[in-house]
């Protein structure tokens, strides 16, 4: 754990930890729930990558958007979406933040600003290029997030997303989200070049850092650059943050074969929950006892998200087929 | 009333929604200063800068992509693909997000966006500047379709479309562009799904899309001379497509003709026929006919391309058969 | 017979014809070592090695247009989409170059591609997981669409797909694969264009489509104990379609429905019901009647999901509603 | 004119002065022929650049295969075909490469390894990339080029193609002919890095150099290097022309406004005929009437190419569906 940020006080370091502790309780209680087939479709959980979503968006304001990916509850979370919200959209009922319509890759609250989550690798990064766009035009001072894995780095969307965005500098940051893999085709398989923000200087003139994506301050502090210089007008920046999700690729997805049990146990000593909460104790920014706490509240805050996702009726299918176009026309 | 053409009404239609709607802004290919390879944004850059205009790279993909990401934080994105065959490498963004993120997001994130290009067959162009596509929008829910076919309706179709919330493909025969008609100076919009009736009729009612309206009609006029009364509906909007206005001139002719330069298979006068088999089987005199260009990619020689396509002679033809069944 | 499943089938075919054919190779995400999302090429990287089982980063119009160079100039590409959805980022390489090169070069460059994924509404995977699009195949000229509903059909048509020159779209619905069925050891084809009279019967015929034929296979049956004796067709290829069989059926019965899981506007149904009024308006005793899913993104929900997809009973109740009329 | 290649003696050297007059004779008579009406359809020449086709191309063997773009005249002719089968293509006449199916963007010759031009930017670079797949899989030695625009550096399919054929090591070699401009928007505005084989180097770790497109024998040994590299199976390549085109965007389109006077004048005393002759000259490899019997053969040739295609016939309407599917099913 390293933080040059000096100015940072307990206020701002527990709400990342509590926002770490409550996207992995969450997944861990989803993934539960899918396991007792709760959960009627896929779900792609976030965990061992916490401090990305809880990092970056810590910086965002509520009228910032973040535009995500098929692995977006982490995202949603820390965007301000509920947990109930969240559960309640993976059991598929009326009360879920798409109201039943999208489950765990379809994720939307465009009143908090999270514009949607993807099942398709890609668009995030030309929709959140395209919210800079609104932005710049509209005269607002907006930032515009979106999110991806390494798996889109090779698409074509990365390349002319970033390429727009570096020409227009248009005021959105692009986070990579590096866990080495894409399902299981390893990322130094999908390219020779794998280092994602050099590629973003090199290639597009944007500025770029690479963090350690298990280091939610070091995520924090790169957001923090990347922010003031979209809210100044000063264009793009791409974070690459490495990180490992600990999880398979989604819920009952067989993992292995193309990952080492080293590699796994490796990543795990090095998780960014307990990380963080080691450094917090030792740099006396917290307690034992503080952290207990936080936990405690977030675990009943969670469980009583699970049980109101379990108690919500379904949507009425007569609306199955409301919503395809604006009323307006 | 004044004369204007096709092309100059619809940039009447932009230039004035822009004036008012400063969330407007146009992207594409050599729209800028150039003003569009089809004239459809001459002189605007003037007026509303490279912000509004706004000239791109070669990506489909990404600008639309990136447009649709404009129209769900507040803005209002033209794509102006020049011809739309060029879309194709944007289906992605079209089909997967543009025309589900209303419904995925229970219509809390509105889709405000104009996707336009120049379709259809002509000038030896040849198969990758040819295409025409609107039956894959119509088939794919969450979009609407607009295909004008005078200047009239292309302008009061673009306001529609510019002051809808909702994606629309606005889509300019390239053999229509130079065509002059009466367009008012006063505002006026045209409602979507609301086909016109071009030409009253009594003895068959014709469907004609885009390019082959103004060639029906021209048919037509022709055959009255002959004693052939013959109804011509063009519907300017495909999705929605206003079947009301076509099952009424049906129950009055009994026969039905859908005339589309495009390929069959699929198409829109299939859809119409089965349509029109639904709910009007009993008015029915005679099988419903179609007349299509052939189903084959687009060939350059002007003896080919001229065979592909159905001309005037075709469509008497199929007037005259229509008629005899 | 033995009785294997859909996907042990298709995998079948595919390893066979690898055996025999070392210009084929699979490319794809996930279809290496891990053998496929959905099994299609479990065991096949063992034996053919990383060249030929081509695991790919996420790049599907790079991959498509890849092998469309491929195809070109000698081997024989099959693209793994897992998902069909995928496909929509490859329609520019797909309609404007992989469907006109063989007509551009006036054939003398073949298209032997094959262009297969995972179609269908089912198991709550929501609007970018659910897609089938085969209507827009069929639209477009230049390519093959098979759509088999049984083991034994998707061995034959993939055998076929593999040893033909155009390219085919070999579509696969994610409730069938693990279907069992009869298929014979001996090595076998099955030819484009020839539909499978599942079913026969005098009272009504059905057009059923990828997993609606073997859900109307069920009610038909049950249809029978009220006495009611209806004809089932599975097309199988969508193009080339085979009319025929439809038509000769249609003129026993008089009675026709299209049932098909994907949208109705511009589709499969649309395309049947205007060529049999074309063709056999005369033989028909009511009017030809579609049953499609509702014209909507996919929702997630279980209970929205249910709700726009035709179930047995909707089936029925379409059956029951056509030979009353 | 700078060549360290002492090993061309006349016999290699004449011929690409041969060609690229070829090209511009054609180029010259199309245009003149577009003008007077007998080219149906568009017509892009490639007066300016021939250099650049007639020095990759040179290196090239028959079963080797190239994909070309809407610019592909120039391409055409330096893989082998035949001005009359040109012509007769643009003027849309049975007897044109494509059998009067393609025109000026699609023309056909795969019996010489011309696998088509495009209408549609970006293609060329896949399809290549998939040539060369085919090579690799089936053992041969052949080599596949890719032409295109800057234009299509900011496209999705450089970026996929590029990646595909470093991380498979496949025999492609990638033609960017940067001519400032596609149609009227000037490279600088599409992308803030314009240097494309940096990017090629950097982002896909893929051979690349950048050439003087108008010095025919820069060209001619950059190819050398990655056709040589190609057929020994060490991967692709990517040679980057800097070039100029100086006649319109295509026949008829208006010129003015986005390309200065100064600009095209500096560039025409660049041309690259007038300064490859000029240096046979002074290097003692021709003597003006040589370089002048030359140019009457060329014009004799093309002359009659024009002849052959305009008294060709039209082809038969009756076969305006044949060939969309192969026999074979
Ligand atoms: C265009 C597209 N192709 C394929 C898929 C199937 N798919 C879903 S997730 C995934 C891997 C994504 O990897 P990455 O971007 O690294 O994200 P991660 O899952 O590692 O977070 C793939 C191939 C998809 N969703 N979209
Ligand atoms: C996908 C696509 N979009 C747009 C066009 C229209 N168009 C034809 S040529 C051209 C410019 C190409 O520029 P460049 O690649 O630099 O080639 P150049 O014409 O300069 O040789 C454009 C935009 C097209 N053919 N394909
Ligand atoms: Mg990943
Ligand atoms: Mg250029």
């Amino acid at each position: 754990m390293s933080s040059d940020d000096i100015t940072l006080n307990s206020q701002q370091l527990l709400p990342l930890y509590r926002m770490m502790a409550l996207i992995r309780r969450t997944e861990e209680q989803l993934a539960r729930s899918h396991q007792m087939g709760l959960v009627p479709g896929p779900c792609h959980t976030y965990v061992g990558e916490e401090a990305i979503a809880a990092g970056v968006c810590a910086k965002l304001r509520d009228d910032d958007v973040v535009f995500s990916t098929h692995r977006g509850h982490g995202h949603a979370l820390a965007k301000g979406v509920s947990p109930r919200a969240v559960a309640a959209e993976l059991f598929g009922k009326a009360t879920g933040c798409s109201q039943g319509r999208g489950g765990s890759m379809h994720l939307f609250a465009p009143e908090i600003g999270l514009m949607g989550t993807s099942g398709i690798v890609g668009p995030s990064i030309l929709q959140g290029a395209g919210a800079g766009y609104s932005f710049k035009l509209l005269g607002s001072d907006q930032v515009s997030v979106a999110f991806f894995g390494d798996g889109a780095v090779s698409n074509g969307a990365f390349h002319e997303g970033l390429n727009l965005a570096a020409i227009w500098d248009l005021p959105v940051i692009f986070v990579c989200e590096d866990n080495m893999y894409a399902t299981e085709v390893p990322f130094r398989e999908a390219t020779r070049v794998q280092d994602v923000a050099e590629r973003a200087s090199v290639s597009y003139d944007m500025a770029a850092v690479c963090v350690d994506g298990n280091d939610v301050l070091a995520v924090r502090q790169a957001s923090e650059a990347a922010v003031a210089r979209a809210r100044a007008g000063e264009g793009p920046s791409l974070i690459e943050c490495k990180t490992y999700r600990t999880r398979p690729h989604a819920e009952g997805m067989r993992d292995g074969g193309y990952r080492t049990d080293e590699e796994m146990a490796a990543w795990k000593r090095r998780d960014p929950i307990a990380s963080y909460g080691a450094w917090l104790l030792e740099n006396g920014h917290a307690s034992e006892g503080g952290l207990e706490a936080i936990e405690a509240e977030v675990n009943a805050t969670v469980d009583e998200a699970i049980e109101f996702a379990r108690s919500s009726p379904f949507p009425d299918p007569a609306t199955a087929s409301d919503f395809i176009f604006s009323a307006g026309v | 009333m004044r004369e204007i053409t096709y092309t100059e009404a619809a940039r009447e239609a932009l230039t004035e929604q822009m004036a008012v709607d400063p969330s407007i802004f146009v992207v594409g290919e050599g729209i800028g200063e150039r003003g569009g390879n089809f004239n459809t944004t001459l002189g605007l850059y003037e007026k509303y800068g490279p912000m509004r205009l706004r000239d791109t790279p070669i990506v489909e993909r990404g600008f639309v992509g990136m447009c649709a990401g404009a129209a769900m934080t507040g803005t209002r994105p033209v794509v102006d693909f020049m011809f739309i065959d060029f879309i194709l490498d944007s289906m992605g963004e079209l089909l997967n997000q543009i025309s589900k993120i209303q419904y995925m997001s229970s219509g809390r994130i509105k889709m405000p966006i104009v996707l336009r290009g120049c379709i259809g067959i002509g000038g030896a162009a040849a198969t990758h500047h040819s295409g025409s596509y609107y039956p894959l929008f119509v088939h794919i829910p969450g979009f609407r379709v607009a295909l004008p076919s005078t200047p009239y309706d292309a302008k009061g179709l673009l306001k529609t479309a510019l002051t809808g919330d909702d994606p629309v493909l606005f889509l300019e025969h390239k053999l229509l562009l130079n065509r002059r008609g009466p367009v008012p100076e006063e505002e006026y919009k045209l409602p979507f799904g609301q086909a016109a009736v071009a030409r009253e009729g009594s003895d068959a009612t014709v469907v004609a899309l885009a390019v082959m309206a103004p060639k029906a009609l021209a048919v037509c006029d022709e055959l009255a001379k002959e004693g052939l009364d013959i109804e011509v509906i063009d519907p300017r909007t495909l999705a929605p497509l206003d079947m009301g206005t076509i099952l009424e001139s049906v129950r009055k002719t009994g026969r039905l003709l859908i005339a589309d330069e495009t390929f069959g298979p699929c198409g829109i006068g299939a859809e119409i026929s089965a349509q029109v088999m639904e709910e009007s089987f009993d008015d029915l005199d005679a099988p419903i006919a179609r007349l299509n260009g052939a189903h084959t990619p687009t060939p350059y020689s002007p003896s080919l391309e001229s065979a592909i396509i159905p001309d005037n002679v075709a469509i008497a033809k199929a007037i005259r058969d229509l008629v005899a069944e």
